[in-house]
């Protein structure tokens, strides 16, 4: 039992923590926002270049050779410094379902084109009915004559709107929420209809029609295993990622309240408020604590062993973050209302990280169902 | 001890029903309950309708257009009000400014803006708030001297909530800087069309631009503008703040929005089983229906007490009706974005879902969902943070 | 709309209040439990006297011809004092039911018995595997020749120890949660057979055994509603009951922080506890304000809007107490923890008050699965 | 980063339980699992099967009887016993006097109490808080004056835990009255026996006699019996309450009892669906679970930070395994109170449960659920209540 990094984990740290100083403050990710895409070609390329694009994929590949725990930093990294660039959808995503769902000679294509960050992957997934339900796949794949044809509506897809290749899953056979029947396909994005849009933690995302679509590549037939767990591995670096931006909150916040003055004094001095900060100190702990649980379990190939610690990651991850970015907002009052202010951003985010891939209590319905053995 | 109303208050709240029904147009009702804010226009419409059938500043002195309604008549209009989703008269106006100036203002300044305030005809804003002076209102910094007959007024305010529309600002400012802290503070009326006045937007989370800085460099106020004695208007303020006893937990806005996410959870589909049928979320909502339900007798409580209390005088519990009203305004925010899921995430600013070709992806009223709830983040620390409240129910009540 | 008391409602609780001030003090409580019923047979004699026996009966049944108001004066000041004799047990409950399910000239004749307080009654209801369903009844009555006999085992029968009679439910017909084909009897205690035992609160209960018993009286043959109205009316009581011990535990408790001294100061003067009292505070006036609107709906003779308001004062009431009576605990430290003090007596009875006739989550489950409208 | 635990510690783990379940009896560990106390008796059975294997003691100095373990096995050492429902040993002995006599007793003082502690041999009880000196523990009034070689002490003591079984006490006494609040003190050793000592039980809101009062009059103790330095009794109680760094949160009792939990509702049937197919309750379990999951997580973090810190020093994150031990304690018999449903109410003394002719009525431990949870809440306030553990994390951690 080992929570220490190894000396490999603790450069890759810091050349992350490094850049992130150096390229994505507050005023810098701003910048970022305000180009075309939405994000930073500029940032991307950097990725890129320090291999976080591939931080999971094997050197072979093109890839870092890292393991979760390298996503992991990744992740609290870019939780603090609320990077908007696709990194989620490419490098976590469709990493992970090229590496868990696709045959070898697919994997030896495609991953080194998305380590490279030439080509931009996302996952076109959900859809209008699913709610929290991962295997909700309406969308239809029939094999004709050019290949299998797709049809169907794919929503919520995060930066569809910019992906060169997009990731599908489409139904072969099955009911509209089994597991089995579900396939992935690689398609062109181009050849799709795509409305994009913002998302309110500053990403963005599309709404895609597949109106006859031919995929380009078939990634796998019987892809419920391998989607599963590269979304539960993504739930894990989603864990991660509210734990960085949660620590940085929390920071920010006693900061504020060390310096923020009212009735003569700093209101850190108020017993009310300095109890208030602790309680979310201790949330922030469970937090970080279920996170290094889910990057640590996430990797498990047994489906009910992952999903149970994953779930568990995410209710409790979940709660905190609900808890710890209110009070924050609260501790600073009105300034913490202001998008010219850090606050409201990591509340934003991490509003959103609680709604993605099933919520807090489709989690904890999911381990109920489950019943729990540990 | 009867919880009914009598016949006459059920036909009160028929009739007002009615009104608001018929006379307040749908298109601006509509917009309330989809989660969208009124346009200044609306805002306008709303209020010359009600302000014609004298419902607009019920709480005024009737010698000035209010009307000599029990408390419980006065909670009936502000409930009906709520739950039609009609846009509440502008509260600068008509529980702030307006009560001040009936109460504390001189007769001249009656004359001149009681009417117009309770029209619309003329928008106030308040100039309160500063950066170094939120929850501590008291320390604030900004200063009217005399000049002549004049008043020149430097400093800055803060939070200043939908300046961006207003004519005029009242504005407290200190008079005498050498008075200790709730001492020596004026309560001034400033023409926003002044010079040296400059109105800065502030964006909040939810996306919308509802507060301002408001800067002022040597703005100068002809003497008639000051409310009531000079250095008193810190007890202006007080009044004007002590003055919204029962509308402050705003519970018809939330039963409105609880009514709401039952009406969208069941047209809600996972997979083939609708929202409203999940065991899990049908005791979430009941149990937020309970705490409103609990709210809402406290509420009625502090309103039937109101006739033995002296008027004027803030009844401690308004604290507790201020701490779970925000509180539940909150919840129950949080709990529409369950409805919502993951459709909580598309962003679209107000225009784009109200004149847009294609409507936001998602359930209806998903792309308020979120600002909601991050907008909703600030009832717990505005008008007295909760902080605060607690702070009074420690002394009033258990005597700390 | 008035939440007044009548002249006639101040006088009756001003009668009460000054019972218990002159009877009911701590250690005189200690005394009355220590008598070999478990309960002061001289106290009893009092709460006849003053009328209290038959607070809610019509006076020309020997009643004191109140109402559901008069009934929550009584409840809250018992809950302050913390009343151990079988009050609820005979004047609440087995007076509701007689009211409400038995037929006009059983009324007659024993309603004035039970007023007189002459004969104790308690309710023989709750079944082993009834959890908190009202409605679960397994106890069989059938037709002999002597008139009804009913084969059973109650259990939980509050008072049911002392009793001179029982009213016993048992099952003409349906199955064992069905709300039809219950009948109401009333059972001379002697002729079953009974484990008395004490109860955490300090009451007094037993378990019951209908062995081939031969009812006295049919109370009616089609209970339901009139045991569902009672027992509706007997959580209202509840509610207040439990009001007026949070309400005497909170005054306790503020006067304790006004007088314990830790650090060099009151405890009361520490900020983060007197946010912790205004919380108590804050818990204690929703209580109340939902055992005022359970005290005025429980008398609606529709079932659905009652038992829903019931629930939901139950829901509030059982989340108040719980808050409550464990921060009044934790803000006394060690002295709260001991039999010697009061608060502790107060966290006993609300625990057990929760547990009663339905806990906070089974009224919760009520209210989901009617679909509330109000 | 590595969660799993070596193949060394998996099978300490295996031979500790194997010990545990096979030579700890049954009818001991069972009546901790049915949530009653182990008799006087029981706990020095017990512990001097422990003691004969060397696990009594682990974490004193080897050349007391201690091991040389890492955390980790000290950690699986704790999980374990707790898991298995065997009792502690005994605190007083074994985390508290003992530890101190082995660090600044004196040889004579080691020599003649360590072993007997371990074993069991005496049974220690602690005076430490005062009927004025709960939380703020450094005002206590107790004296110990010098008349010749002895100590004579004078005052009262409370909360002393199972001091009826006890033959012996460590105090703390106040043996400078000018110096300041935490200076003077000193730390002293009594015979229980000696004259002058009267002990009161205070009966607890559980039923139980767990507590007491311990009075001083006059009480001659030889100078032979003082700790350490006079004046320096302060630090050794300092020592003393940091010395349970990772046992504090009691997470393996928390999980037996959740365990348990689940058995009695797998057995429970309402209606005719047993309790654990219930969906509001599962969700409720499920919910502990994850907290708990999550506590865990965090005493293993805190387990492995500890080769880190200085030895002794206490890691502030202590304090948030206290916090959240004591809450999930008690949420734990919150829990239990739910599963019991009525059942709860029945009260019979423990002496009934075990040799009554008939059980209690009710689903098994029915009869012990609602004492725990009345006894639970003590947890949040010894050891440091939990508004003191918020206190230490505000300062040390947060930097107020």
């Amino acid at each position: 039992m080992d929570f220490d990094l190894s000396d490999d984990q603790r450069l890759l740290k810091d050349s992350v923590d490094r850049l992130m100083a150096e390229t994505y403050g507050f005023e810098q990710r701003r910048a970022h926002m305000a180009q075309p895409d939405g994000w930073s070609r500029g940032s991307w390329a950097q990725f890129a270049e320090l291999g976080l694009l591939g931080v999971t994929l094997p050197e072979a590949q093109g890839g870092f050779g890292g393991g979760l725990v390298e996503a992991m930093l990744v992740a609290d990294a870019f939780g603090r410094s609320l990077v908007v660039e696709p990194y989620f959808a490419h490098a976590v995503l469709c990493a992970g379902l090229l590496r868990h769902a696709a045959e070898a000679s697919v994997q030896d294509e495609m991953l080194p084109v998305l380590a490279a960050g030439e080509s931009l992957f996302a996952f076109a997934h959900h859809e209008r009915a699913a709610r929290h339900c991962l295997s909700h796949v309406e969308t239809t794949a029939r094999l004709g004559e050019a290949g299998f044809v797709l049809e169907g509506r794919k929503s919520l897809v995060l930066h569809g709107d910019c992906a060169d290749r997009l990731i599908v899953s489409a139904r072969l056979s099955g009911g509209m929420r089994e597991t089995n029947g579900i396939a992935l396909f690689l398609v062109d994005a181009a050849a799709t209809e795509r409305r994009g849009y913002a998302t309110q933690d500053g990403l963005r995302a599309a709404e895609i029609t597949l109106d006859g679509v031919i995929a380009e590549v078939v990634l796998g037939l019987d892809a419920w295993p391998g989607l599963s767990r590269a979304v539960d591995e993504a739930s894990a670096f989603l864990c991660a990622e509210a734990v960085g931006a949660m620590d940085a909150l929390l920071a920010l916040t006693v900061e504020y309240m060390k310096t923020r003055r009212q009735f003569g004094r700093a209101i850190g001095e108020f017993q009310v408020l300095q109890h208030r900060a602790v309680d979310m100190q201790v949330q922030l702990e469970l937090a970080r604590s279920m996170a290094l649980y889910a990057t640590m379990m996430a990797a498990d190939p047994d489906e009910e062993t992952r999903s149970r610690a994953i779930s568990a990651a995410r209710v409790q991850i979940g709660r905190s973050l609900r808890h710890v970015s209110e009070e924050a907002i609260q501790l600073h009052g009105g300034i913490g209302m202001t998008m010219e202010y850090r606050a409201g951003h990591y509340l934003k985010r991490l509003a959103m990280i609680e709604k993605s891939f099933g919520d807090t209590e489709a989690h904890l319905d999911r381990l109920a169902a489950m019943g729990t053995a540990w | 001890m009867d919880l009914s109303f009598t016949a006459e208050e059920r036909a009160f709240r028929e009739e007002l029903r009615d009104i608001f029904h018929t006379e307040i147009p749908e298109r601006i009702r509509g917009k309330l309950r989809h989660g969208l804010h009124a346009s200044r226009q609306d805002q306008v419409e709303a209020q010359r309708i009600l302000n014609a059938r004298g419902l607009a500043v019920p709480n005024w002195p009737v010698e000035w257009g209010g009307q000599d309604w029990s408390p419980v008549q006065h909670y009936i209009w502000q409930e009906e009000l709520q739950l039609a989703c009609v846009p509440h008269p502008l509260s600068f106006n008509c529980t702030m400014v307006g009560p001040v100036i009936a109460q504390f203002g001189s007769l001249a300044q009656k004359q001149r803006f009681l009417a117009r305030a309770a029209n619309l005809d003329d928008w106030w804003c308040q100039g309160f708030s500063e950066p170094n002076a939120g929850s501590d209102l008291a320390s604030l910094r900004t200063t009217a001297r005399r000049d002549g007959d004049d008043w020149v007024i430097d400093g800055q305010k803060t939070w200043t909530t939908l300046g961006q529309y207003a004519d005029w600002i009242f504005v407290l400012a200190r008079t005498d800087p050498a008075a200790k802290k709730q001492e020596g503070i004026s309560f001034l009326l400033v023409d926003l069309t002044t010079p040296g006045i400059t109105m800065r937007p502030i964006q909040t989370i939810d996306g919308g631009r509802e507060v301002n800085e408001v800067f002022f460099d040597g703005v100068r106020v002809p003497g008639e503008n000051l409310v009531g004695e000079v250095n008193r208007g810190w007890d202006y303020a007080k009044f004007l703040l002590g003055n919204e006893r029962t509308g402050i937990a705003r519970i018809g806005i939330t039963k409105a929005r609880v009514r709401r996410i039952r009406e969208l959870a069941e047209q809600e589909w996972d997979g083939d089983r609708r929202l409203i049928d999940d065991p899990g979320f049908r005791r979430k909502l009941a149990s937020l229906e309970v705490e409103l339900k609990a709210l809402e007798m406290t509420q009625l409580r502090v309103v039937a007490a109101e006739r033995q209390l002296e008027k004027g005088k803030p009844n401690p519990m308004s604290s507790v009706l201020k701490i779970r009203g925000s509180e539940l305004q909150q919840a129950s925010t949080a709990l529409m974005m369950d409805v919502m899921g993951p459709y909580v995430a598309p962003f679209f600013d107000e225009h784009e879902i109200e004149f847009g070709n294609e409507p936001p992806p998602g359930p209806a009223d998903a792309a308020t969902a979120a600002p909601q709830y991050f907008n909703m983040r600030k009832v717990s620390i505005y008008g007295g943070s909760n902080e605060i409240q607690r702070a009074i129910l420690a002394k009033a009540v258990l005597g700390f």
